[in-house]
C-alpha cells in the first residue's frame, strides 16, 4: 500500500491567558491509501483540531504553528489559498460530529450538495443535481427527489448525517475525515451509517482518518490506531496490537474503563483524576498527573516514541525503561475478524 | 398562513386601539382645549370667537362618554376620526392637517429612501469587508471607527457638516428642498451624507456582530471543508443566515420612511413629515402631534407584520401558522 | 452646473484610474455644486429672500405680522402709501388720486374723503367669475374698501385692529348689528359675507357716496387712523375672493390665497418650502406707467444721505416701478444656513431675519471679509421698543407695594446695562432706551437722559436698602428676595438673555428665577396674571407717538380688558395727560404733554425700557436701491439687481474645494492597503 | 429639605452604594473576574468615566456659605458645589479665547487674565466650568431615568414571563403598544404634556426606554423558570416570591448592568436633542452645543464653546461605548444582542 497522507509534527497552538498553547503537540502519523486510521482519545484531546489543522481550517486564534502535512508527497501548509481550497472537498473531505448544525439550514440540501460538487467539478447544475442523487441513493437515502428538495430541518439527524456523507464524497475524494460522525445520533443509525462508511470506502477506495472516542467503532472499522492525550499522540500501531497489547499506561487505563471488557458484577475500572486543560498541561509526559507509574523523569521530560515493532510506537519513560504492565486487556473480542 | 396573518393584524388593530386610547389620555385630558384655541387665536379674543373655533375643532364636547351623550363626545370622536383618517385641521394654523401630510411624504420620501438605501448599500458590505477582515488590524480599527462614530451626537454630525462640507468647501446646498428633480439632488447630498455617516458606526457593528457569529457556525465549518472561498462563504452562507436578525431591524425600519427624519429634514430645509412634526412641537400643534404619533404606531404596527411574513421568506424554519 | 468648470477643470488630467475617478463618481451622482437654485434663473432678475415660518394667514384684514406683510403689501394695494426715502415718513396717495381732503364735521368728527383713481385692475383670478361668467378681474372701487372695512369690523373675521379703527363712526355698531343678527337667525350667518353686511346696512362714518369716492367720518381726536390708511387692513378687497376662498371643495382659503391689486401677485405658496411672488401685469403702475402715479415710479427726493447711497440715481429716478420681476422667497428655520447662504451670494439681501446680521458686524462697522466681499450695510433705527416689564399688580413689585416696590424696580432698573446687552447680543446694535419713544417719533428727545436707566449699582444698593430689602435680603424670610421672570422662550439664545438679567439682579441679592415655560402655560399666567417679570417688545403701527405711550394707558390694562398693557400699568395722571396728547397735533404743546408723561415713566418704572432695535441691513453690491424702512411696509418694488453681476459672483465664491476628498481617499487606501496586503500575503 | 442637602444626601448614599458593592464584588468570584477582565481590556475607558464621576460628585456635594462669589450678591446665600467654589468669581464680560488674556472681540483686558483654560461664553462665564457642570446633568439624566426605568422593566418583565398568563398577556399588550408610538415622539410629546423639568425629562425618557429591557428580562425570565433547579424549588414548595428574590433576581443581574450601560449613551444623546427642542435638561452639554450653534458663524469663530461641550460630551458616550461592548463580551455573549 502507497503512503496517502503523512503528517509530521504538527503543531497547532492557541493563545491562552497570553501564552501559546500547543493544543496539538508534534503530532506525527500517516495514512495509507485504502486505509482506515482512527484517532482515538478523550474529549479536549486535541482530535478534531489535528483534523481541522490537516484541513487549514483551525479557528481564529489558533494557528498551525510548524510541522509538514504532506499529500502524496506534496505539503498542504506550503500550499497557497486557492490550492488549498481545491484540495478541501476535492481530495480530502470531512464529515462533522454535529448533523444537527452543519448544513445551510437556508439552503436546500441538494443545492449544498450541487455547490460541493460545482466548486470542484466544472459541470452543469442539472449534471450535478443528477449526481446529488445518485450520491442519496448511494448513501442510503429513502425518497432521494423530495429530500433533494428538502431544508435540512426537515430532516432527521441520521439523514442529515447522510446528506453530509454524500456532500463529502461527491467528489470522491482520495482522503475522508470523519470526526465523531455517530456521536449525536442513536445507536441504530450509528451502526447503519458506519457500515455504509465502509462500504463506501471499499466501493470508493478512499482513505479515512476516523476521529472517535468509542473504542468499540474503533474495533470494527479501523486499521491502525492513533490515541491521543493531551495534545500528543501517545501511541500508534495497527489495530490488534493497540487494541491488544497497548503500551502506553493511559491506552491501558482507557482499554480497561471499555464497558465491553469489563468483568461482570465488578466495578468498571477509571483513569484516577481528570484530564488537565491546556493551560494546566505539566511540563513532561503529559498523562504523569494521573499516571500510576509517574516517576520524577516523567514529569520533567517529554517522552520520546519507543518503537515496540515496525508498527507500534509509544511515547512512555515506562515503556522505554521496560517498567511498563504487562500490556492489558488482551485480545478484544472481535479484534481478529 | 392567511390565518396567521389575520390574527396578527388583529392583534395589531388592538394595540393600535389601545395607542390611540393613550394619545387621547395625553392629548385631552391634561391640555385643555381652551388653551389651545387661546395659543391658536390670540389672547385678545373674545370667548365667542374661541367656543366658534372649539366647535369648528370639535373640542366642544364632553372628554368621556356620559348620561346623554354616550356617542356624542371627545372620546368616541377621537376614535371614529383616527380610525377613518379623518384628521381634521392643524390647531395652529387650520390648513387641513391631511393635506399636509400628503404635502410632506413627497420630500421625505425623497430624503428618506436614498438614506435607506444607501446605508444598505454602505453598512452590509462595510461589515462584511470588517467580517471577512476579522482579527487584523482592520477589524479593530473598524471596530474603533464605529464606536467613534456611534459616540458623536447627531447635531454636531449636522452642524459640522453645513459648515464644513456647505460652508467652506461649497460640495453642496447648505440647505434647502426644491420640486425640481434636477435641483433637489443638490439639496439632498449633504443630509444624505450626514445621515450616512451619523448612522454607519451603528449599522457596520451590528451587521458585523452578526456576520461574525453566523460565520462561526458549523454550516460555515462544513462550507470550509468543501473548498468554499472566503467571499464565497460571506456572500453566500454567511449574508444569507444573517438576514434573518438584519431583517428585524430593516424591515421594521421601512413604514418609518414615511414619516421621514425629524432632525435632517428641519436642519435641512427639506418640507417633509420630519420638519412638519418639529414645526407642530415647536408651535404647540397638538392636532399634528397627535396624528403623526398616530400615524407612526400604525406604520410600526404594520412593519411588525411585514417582517414577520418576511421571516417566513428568508428563513425555512419559519412557518407561519 | 455652476461648479462644473471646477469640477471638470480639477479632473482634466486624470485619465488612469484612481481617486480622481471616484472623485468624479461622486460629483456626478450628487451633483456637486451648492447652487440651490435651477440653472436657468441664473440670468433672472429674481429678488431671493426667506421666510422662517409661514404666516398663519395672508388676509389682510387679520394679518398682523412682519412675514404676512411681505406678501399682503406686495399683494394688497392701499389708498395711500409712505413715501420711500423722505424721513420723517410721509404718507403719499397711493391708489387713491391724492392725500385726502380733511374737514371738520360735527362736534368733534372729521371727515376725510378719499378719490380713487379710475380704470384701477385687480389681479387675473378665476374667483371674479362669480360677478359674471369668465370674467377674470375687475375694476376697484371703493365699495370694495366698504365692505373690507365692514370685515373688519365683523366679529367672526376677529381682526386684531377693531380697537383703533372704532374711532370710525358707527364701527363697533356695525359688528354689534352683525352679531346680534346672526344669533338671532342661524339662517343668515351662512349667507355670503356681502350679502349679510348689505342685509344689516352701512357702518355709519363709512359712505361711498361715488363709485370712486369714499368718505370717512372719524372721532376728532384720532388723527391717525391715516395712516390705518397705508396699512393692508384697509386695501379694497373682491367679494368675490371672500366668498370663492373658502376653504371647501379643494379650494383654497383667502387665508393662503390673496387677491388683490398691488404690484405682484403669490404665483406660488409651500407654506413648508417656498413661496414666490410675480408681478402682477394688471397693476395700475404697469398698465399706466404714463400717469406717474407717485407710488409707481421711482421718487425724485429724499434725504441727503440717500444721494450719498446711490438711491437718486438719475437712471432711477422717475422709472416707472417695479424693477424685479420676481421675488422668491425660500424657508429658512435656522439662521445660520441662511446667513451662509447670503455670504455664497444665494440670498441678495439679510435683512429678513435679524439673528444672522450680528454674527459679521462689529463695533458698528462691517468686518473685513464682508467689505471684501462688496457687501453694504444699511443702518436704521426701527420703530420698535423693547422693554422688561413689570406687573403693577404684584404684590411685591408692583402698585399695591407703594414705596417700597417703587423703589424695587427703581433700583432693579439702575442695574440693567443695555449698552452691555446690546454689545453681547447684537453687536451693539440698538440705541439705548430712554422712554419708550424711539427715535424717528415725535416726542424723541436725544438729550433726554433718564436717570434709572443709568448704570449705578451704589445707588440700586442704596434703593434696595431704603425700600427695607439691604443687600437684597426679604425681612420675611431672611433669605434674599426670589422673583420670578415668566417668559415663553425656551430657545438657547433666549436663555443666555435671561441669564444676563438675572446675574445683573444678583448683584443687587435679589434672586430672579426665570420660568421659562411653554407658550400655553405662559398665557395661562399672563391671563391669571400670575407674573412678575416679563419681557416684550412693540412695534409701532405708524409713526405716532400715540402708538407707543397707549401701551400703558389704563385702558389697555390686560388685567381689566385683556390690552396690551402687559404691565397693567395704571395712572390716573398719566392717562389723563393720554388722552390729551392723544388728538394734539405735533407741536411744542404736545411735547410738553410728553415730557410730563415720560417724567412719569421715569419715576415710576413700570418698565425697564432696554432698546430701540436698529435694523442692520446687509445686501449685496448688485442689488441697488435699498433702504431700510421701519415700517412693516414692502419696498420690494424699489428695488433692483444685475443678475449679470450676481451669477458672476456666485460662481467665484462657491468653487467646490475638492482636495480634503482626495485627502480623505489617499488616506483611507493608505490606512487599509497594508492590512489588505498581508491579510493576503498570510493566507499564501 | 432643601435640593441641595438631598442632593448630599444622595451622594452619601451612593457612595455607600458603591463600597458595598465592591464587597459583594469582591467577595463573588464570577463578579470580581469580571470586572478584571473588563479592567484589563478598558483601562483607559473605565478611568475616563470615573473622572466624570468624580467632577458630578463635586458638583452634588454643597453648602451654603463663603465669600468668595464676586459680584454675585446672593451665591453666598445659596448652596454652592465644590466644583462651583473652584470656580467662583472669575467671571468675564463676555468672550475670551482658551487661555487669553484679553476679551476675543474689543480686546478690552480680562478680570482674570488666563485663568480661563477653556475660554469663556457670551456671557463671560468660565467654559470649563459649564462643560464640567455638564457632567453631572449627563449623569443625572442617565442614572435617575434608569433608576425609574429598570426597576419598572424588571417588575413588569419577571412577573410576566414568571406567572405568563393573563398578566403576561396585559404586559405584552402594554409593551406592544408603548413600542409601537414612534420613541422620540412620544418622549417629546410626554415632555409637553409634563411641562419641562429634569425629572419629567426623566421620566419620559423611562417610559420610551424600560419596553426594550422590559421584553429582554421577560424572555429571560421565561428560559430561567423552565431551568431544574427552579422547577425543583416549585415543586418543593418554595414560595413564588422566594424563588423570584432568590433564583430569578440574581440571575438577571449581569442584564441590568449591560442594559444599564448600553443604555446610558442613548439616552445622553437623546437629551441632546431634545435641548435642540428646547426641552432639554438645563446645564447639559446638548444645551450647551445648541447655544454654541450659532456662535459658528461668527467671524473670527468662537470654536471653544461648541468644542468643548462636543467633546465632553463625546469623550462620555464613547468612554460608556467602549465600556458596554466590553461588559457585553465579558458577561454575555448573546443574549441582548438585540439591544444593539
Amino acid at each position: 500500500m502507497s503512503r496517502l497522507l503523512s503528517v509530521e509534527g504538527l503543531t497547532t497552538r492557541f493563545p491562552l491567558a497570553g501564552v501559546h498553547v500547543p493544543i496539538v503537540d508534534e503530532s506525527t502519523f500517516a495514512i495509507d491509501r485504502g486505509e482506515v486510521l482512527a484517532l482515538v482519545g478523550e474529549s479536549g484531546c486535541g482530535k478534531s483540531m489535528t483534523a481541522l489543522s490537516i484541513m487549514r481550517l483551525v479557528p481564529k486564534p489558533g494557528r498551525i504553528h510548524s510541522g509538514r502535512v504532506e499529500l502524496l508527497g506534496r505539503d498542504l501548509l506550503g500550499l497557497s489559498v486557492t490550492e488549498m481550497r481545491a484540495v478541501r472537498g476535492g481530495r480530502i473531505s470531512m464529515i462533522f460530529q454535529e448533523p444537527m448544525t452543519s448544513l445551510n439550514p437556508v439552503m436546500r440540501c441538494g443545492d449544498q450538495v450541487v455547490e460541493a460538487i460545482r466548486l470542484h467539478d466544472e459541470v452543469s447544475r442539472k449534471d450535478a443535481l443528477a449526481r446529488c442523487r445518485e450520491l442519496f441513493v448511494q448513501v442510503g437515502i429513502p425518497d432521494p427527489d423530495a429530500r433533494l428538495r428538502a431544508y435540512p430541518h426537515q430532516l432527521s439527524g441520521g439523514l442529515k448525517q447522510r446528506v453530509m456523507i454524500a456532500m463529502a464524497l461527491s467528489t470522491r475524494p482520495e482522503l475522508l475525515i470523519a470526526d465523531e460522525p455517530t456521536t449525536a445520533l442513536d445507536v441504530t443509525i450509528q451502526a447503519q451509517i458506519l457500515r455504509q462508511l465502509l462500504e463506501l470506502r471499499r466501493e470508493i477506495g478512499m482513505s479515512i482518518l476516523l476521529i472517535t472516542h468509542d473504542l468499540g467503532i474503533v474495533n470494527e472499522l479501523a486499521d491502525r490506531v492513533a490515541v491521543m492525550y493531551a495534545g500528543r499522540i501517545i501511541e500508534q500501531g495497527e489495530r490488534t496490537d493497540v487494541l491488544g497489547r497497548a503500551l502506553h499506561p493511559y491506552t491501558q487505563g482507557l482499554l480497561r474503563s471499555m464497558p465491553a471488557l469489563a468483568t461482570p458484577g465488578r466495578r468498571l475500572p477509571e483513569i484516577p483524576g481528570v484530564v488537565p486543560s491546556p493551560a494546566e498541561w505539566p511540563m513532561g509526559c503529559r498523562f504523569a498527573t494521573r499516571c500510576q507509574l509517574a516517576e520524577d523523569r516523567c514529569r520533567r521530560e517529554v517522552p520520546g516514541a519507543t518503537a515496540r515493532s515496525d508498527n507500534h510506537v509509544a511515547s512512555c519513560h515506562a515503556v522505554e525503561e521496560g517498567r511498563a504492565q504487562a500490556p492489558a486487556g488482551g485480545e478484544p473480542e472481535g479484534a481478529a475478524r | 398562513m392567511l390565518a396567521y396573518v389575520i390574527r396578527r393584524m388583529a392583534y395589531g388593530v388592538i394595540v393600535v386601539l389601545g395607542v390611540l386610547f393613550f394619545l387621547f389620555l395625553l392629548f385631552f385630558t391634561v391640555t385643555s382645549p381652551d388653551d389651545v384655541a387661546r395659543k391658536a387665536l390670540g389672547e385678545r379674543v373674545p370667548e365667542a370667537v374661541v367656543e366658534q373655533w372649539k366647535v369648528n375643532h370639535g373640542y366642544d364636547k364632553p372628554l368621556f362618554p356620559e348620561p346623554g351623550a354616550w356617542t356624542d363626545n371627545m372620546l368616541v370622536e377621537h376614535y371614529r376620526r383616527m380610525l377613518t383618517f379623518d384628521f381634521g385641521r392643524s390647531d395652529a394654523d387650520d390648513t387641513p392637517i391631511a393635506d399636509r401630510l400628503r404635502a410632506g411624504v413627497g420630500p421625505s420620501l425623497a430624503l428618506t429612501v436614498p438614506l435607506f438605501t444607501f446605508s444598505l448599500l454602505a453598512s452590509i458590505p462595510l461589515a462584511l469587508l470588517v467580517a471577512l477582515f476579522r482579527d487584523t488590524y482592520i477589524d479593530r480599527m473598524g471596530v474603533v471607527l464605529c464606536v467613534l462614530a456611534m459616540s458623536v451626537s447627531i447635531l454636531l454630525y449636522i452642524i459640522g457638516a453645513q459648515y464644513l462640507i456647505g460652508r467652506l468647501l461649497h460640495w453642496f446646498p447648505i440647505s434647502g428642498f426644491d420640486a425640481d428633480p434636477r435641483v433637489v439632488v443638490r439639496f439632498l447630498a449633504l443630509p444624505l451624507l450626514v445621515g450616512l455617516v451619523a448612522g454607519i458606526g451603528g449599522d457596520v457593528r451590528f451587521y458585523r456582530t452578526v456576520f461574525i457569529e453566523e460565520s462561526n457556525t458549523d454550516f460555515v465549518r462544513t462550507a470550509r471543508a468543501k473548498g468554499c472561498g472566503e467571499a464565497r462563504i460571506m456572500g453566500r452562507h454567511v449574508l444569507r443566515n444573517s438576514l434573518i436578525p438584519i431583517l428585524t431591524q430593516v424591515v421594521l425600519a421601512i413604514p418609518f420612511l414615511f414619516t421621514g427624519s425629524l432632525l435632517l429634514e428641519s436642519f435641512f430645509g427639506i418640507p417633509g413629515l420630519g420638519a412638519i412634526t418639529v414645526d407642530a412641537i415647536n408651535g404647540n400643534d397638538f392636532s399634528v402631534l397627535r396624528t403623526m404619533v398616530y400615524i407612526g404606531s400604525l406604520l410600526f404596527v404594520g412593519g411588525q407584520i411585514l417582517t414577520d411574513l418576511s421571516y417566513g421568506l428568508v428563513d425555512p424554519r419559519v412557518r407561519l401558522e | 452646473m455652476t461648479g462644473g468648470a471646477g469640477v471638470s477643470g480639477t479632473l482634466r488630467g486624470a485619465r488612469r484610474p484612481g481617486p480622481a475617478w471616484v472623485v468624479m463618481l461622486v460629483c456626478t451622482l450628487l451633483a456637486c455644486t451648492n447652487n440651490p437654485y435651477p440653472d436657468a434663473d441664473a440670468d433672472k432678475k429674481i429678488l431671493y429672500t426667506s421666510f422662517r415660518e409661514a404666516p398663519r394667514t395672508l388676509d389682510p384684514a387679520v394679518a398682523y405680522t412682519t412675514s404676512a406683510h411681505a406678501i399682503t403689501g406686495a399683494v394688497y394695494e392701499t389708498l395711500l402709501e409712505y413715501h420711500y426715502l423722505k424721513r420723517p415718513y410721509t404718507l403719499i396717495p397711493g391708489l387713491a388720486a391724492g392725500l385726502p381732503d380733511t374737514r371738520s364735521d360735527a362736534e368733534g368728527v372729521t371727515v376725510y374723503r378719499f378719490e380713487l383713481r379710475p380704470g384701477v385692475l385687480y389681479q387675473e383670478d378665476p374667483s371674479f367669475g362669480l360677478g359674471g361668467a369668465g370674467r377674470t378681474t375687475r375694476e376697484v372701487s371703493t365699495a370694495d374698501i366698504e365692505f373690507q372695512l365692514m370685515r373688519l369690523a365683523d366679529p367672526a373675521v376677529n381682526s386684531p385692529v377693531v380697537e383703533p379703527l372704532s374711532n370710525v363712526l358707527g364701527f363697533r355698531d356695525f359688528g354689534e348689528r352683525l352679531r346680534v343678527r346672526r344669533e338671532a337667525e342661524p339662517e343668515f350667518a351662512t349667507l355670503p359675507a356681502h350679502e349679510q353686511y348689505a342685509d344689516v346696512g352701512p357702518i355709519e362714518g363709512v359712505v361711498v357716496d361715488a363709485p370712486l369716492g369714499l368718505a370717512v367720518y372719524v372721532a376728532s381726536d384720532y388723527p391717525q387712523i391715516l395712516y390705518w390708511f397705508a396699512m393692508p387692513f384697509t386695501t379694497p378687497m373682491p367679494w368675490e375672493a371672500v366668498q370663492y376662498y373658502d376653504g371647501e371643495d379643494g379650494r383654497p382659503r383667502l387665508a393662503d390665497h390673496p387677491v388683490g391689486a398691488g404690484p405682484y401677485v403669490l404665483a406660488e405658496y409651500d407654506k413648508q418650502a417656498r413661496y414666490v411672488l410675480d408681478v402682477n401685469p394688471n397693476w395700475y403702475g404697469v398698465r399706466h406707467p404714463e400717469w406717474k402715479a407717485p407710488a409707481a415710479t421711482y421718487p425724485s427726493e429724499g434725504e441727503p444721505e440717500d444721494l450719498a447711497a446711490g438711491r437718486l440715481d438719475p437712471a432711477y429716478v422717475g422709472r416707472p416701478l417695479p424693477f424685479i420681476e420676481r421675488l422668491e422667497a425660500r424657508r429658512e428655520k435656522e439662521a445660520i444656513p441662511y446667513f451662509n447662504k447670503f455670504l455664497q451670494g444665494y440670498y441678495d439681501a439679510a435683512g429678513v431675519i435679524r439673528e444672522s446680521f450680528d454674527k459679521v458686524i462689529h463695533e458698528g462697522g462691517l468686518s473685513d471679509e464682508m467689505a471684501r466681499r462688496g457687501i453694504s450695510l444699511e443702518k436704521s433705527v426701527e420703530p420698535t421698543v423693547f422693554y422688561i416689564g413689570f406687573n403693577m399688580d404684584d404684590e411685591v413689585i408692583g402698585t399695591v407695594a407703594q414705596e417700597p416696590g417703587r423703589k424695587l424696580r427703581q433700583a432693579m432698573s439702575l442695574v440693567v446695562d443695555t449698552e452691555e446687552y446690546n454689545r453681547l447680543f447684537s453687536n451693539g446694535r440698538g440705541v439705548p432706551a430712554q422712554s419708550p419713544l424711539p427715535p424717528g417719533i415725535f416726542g424723541y428727545d436725544p438729550d433726554y437722559v433718564n436717570p434709572y436707566r443709568l448704570v449705578d449699582l451704589e445707588r440700586a444698593r442704596g434703593l434696595m436698602k431704603a425700600a427695607g430689602y439691604a443687600d437684597g435680603i426679604d425681612p420675611e424670610t431672611g433669605k434674599p428676595l426670589t422673583l420670578t421672570f415668566d417668559t415663553p422662550d425656551t430657545s438657547a439664545q433666549g436663555r443666555l438673555r435671561f441669564e444676563f438679567f438675572t446675574h445683573a439682579w444678583r448683584q443687587l441679592g435679589i434672586d430672579v428665577e426665570v420660568a421659562a415655560t411653554n407658550y400655553n402655560k405662559f398665557q395661562e399666567k399672563v391671563r391669571n396674571g400670575a407674573y412678575q417679570i416679563f419681557m416684550w417688545g412693540w412695534v409701532a403701527d405708524y409713526p405716532d407717538p400715540e402708538n407707543f405711550l397707549f401701551l400703558l394707558w389704563s385702558d389697555m390694562a390686560r388685567s381689566a380688558s385683556g390690552g396690551p398693557n402687559t404691565a397693567n400699568f395704571k395712572h390716573p395722571r398719566y392717562d389723563e395727560l393720554y388722552l390729551e396728547m392723544k388728538s394734539k397735533p405735533n407741536g411744542e404743546e404736545r411735547m410738553v404733554l410728553i415730557r410730563e408723561m415720560t417724567d412719569i415713566l421715569q419715576r415710576e418704572r413700570p418698565w425697564i425700557e432696554l432698546n430701540h432695535a436698529e435694523d442692520y441691513a446687509l445686501f449685496h453690491d448688485w442689488l441697488s436701491n435699498v433702504k431700510p424702512f421701519g415700517m412693516s411696509f414692502p419696498t420690494v418694488k424699489y428695488r433692483d439687481l444685475d443678475a449679470g453681476a450676481r451669477t458672476r459672483q456666485r460662481e467665484a465664491w462657491n468653487e467646490p474645494v475638492l482636495w480634503p476628498l482626495y485627502a480623505l481617499i489617499i488616506i483611507f487606501v493608505a490606512v487599509t492597503v497594508p492590512g489588505v496586503v498581508t491579510f493576503i500575503r498570510e493566507r499564501q | 429639605m432643601e435640593a441641595w442637602v438631598f442632593s448630599n444626601i444622595v451622594v452619601a448614599i451612593l457612595i455607600t452604594a458603591a463600597v458595598g458593592l465592591t464587597g459583594v464584588v469582591l467577595r463573588s468570584r464570577m463578579w470580581s473576574n469580571a470586572f478584571l477582565s473588563l479592567w484589563r481590556r478598558r483601562r483607559v475607558a473605565i478611568i475616563a468615566i470615573g473622572f466624570y464621576v468624580l467632577v458630578a460628585l463635586l458638583d452634588s456635594v454643597s453648602w451654603v456659605g463663603g465669600e468668595q462669589f464676586g459680584e454675585d450678591a446672593v451665591a453666598k446665600y445659596q448652596a454652592q458645589s465644590i466644583l462651583d467654589r473652584a470656580f467662583a468669581g472669575i467671571r468675564e464680560r463676555s468672550y475670551s479665547a482658551p487661555l487669553a488674556s484679553v476679551e476675543f472681540y474689543g480686546g478690552a483686558p480680562l478680570v482674570h487674565p488666563g485663568r480661563h483654560l477653556l475660554g469663556t461664553d457670551l456671557l463671560g462665564r468660565d467654559v470649563l466650568h459649564l462643560a464640567l457642570k455638564g457632567a453631572r446633568v449627563a449623569l443625572l439624566i442617565g442614572g435617575l431615568t434608569s433608576l425609574i426605568a429598570i426597576p419598572l422593566a424588571l417588575l413588569f418583565g419577571v412577573s410576566a414571563g414568571y406567572f405568563g398568563g393573563r398578566i403576561d398577556d396585559f404586559v405584552f399588550f402594554i409593551m406592544s403598544t408603548l413600542a409601537s408610538m414612534p420613541g422620540l415622539l412620544l418622549l417629546i410629546t410626554l415632555i409637553m404634556v409634563m411641562g419641562k423639568s429634569t425629572f419629567s425629562v426623566c421620566i419620559a425618557l423611562a417610559v420610551t426606554g424600560w419596553v426594550g429591557f422590559c421584553r429582554v428580562s421577560r424572555g429571560e425570565t421565561i428560559k430561567l423558570r423552565e431551568l431544574e433547579y427552579i422547577s425543583a424549588a416549585r415543586a418543593l414548595g418554595v414560595g413564588e416570591m422566594r424563588i423570584i428574590f432568590r433564583h430569578i433576581l440574581p440571575n438577571l443581574a449581569h442584564l441590568v448592568i449591560i442594559t444599564f450601560v448600553l443604555m446610558f449613551s442613548g439616552l445622553v444623546l437623546s437629551e441632546a436633542i431634545l435641548s435642540w427642542l428646547g426641552i432639554g435638561v438645563d446645564g447639559s452639554w446638548g444645551q450647551m452645543i445648541d447655544q454654541a450653534r450659532d456662535e459658528l458663524s461668527r467671524d473670527p469663530i468662537v470654536w471653544w464653546n461648541i468644542s468643548a461641550a462636543g467633546s465632553a460630551l463625546f469623550g462620555l458616550i464613547l468612554a460608556v461605548n467602549f465600556v458596554g461592548d466590553a461588559l457585553r463580551d465579558v458577561m454575555d455573549p448573546r443574549t441582548l444582542r438585540e439591544g444593539e
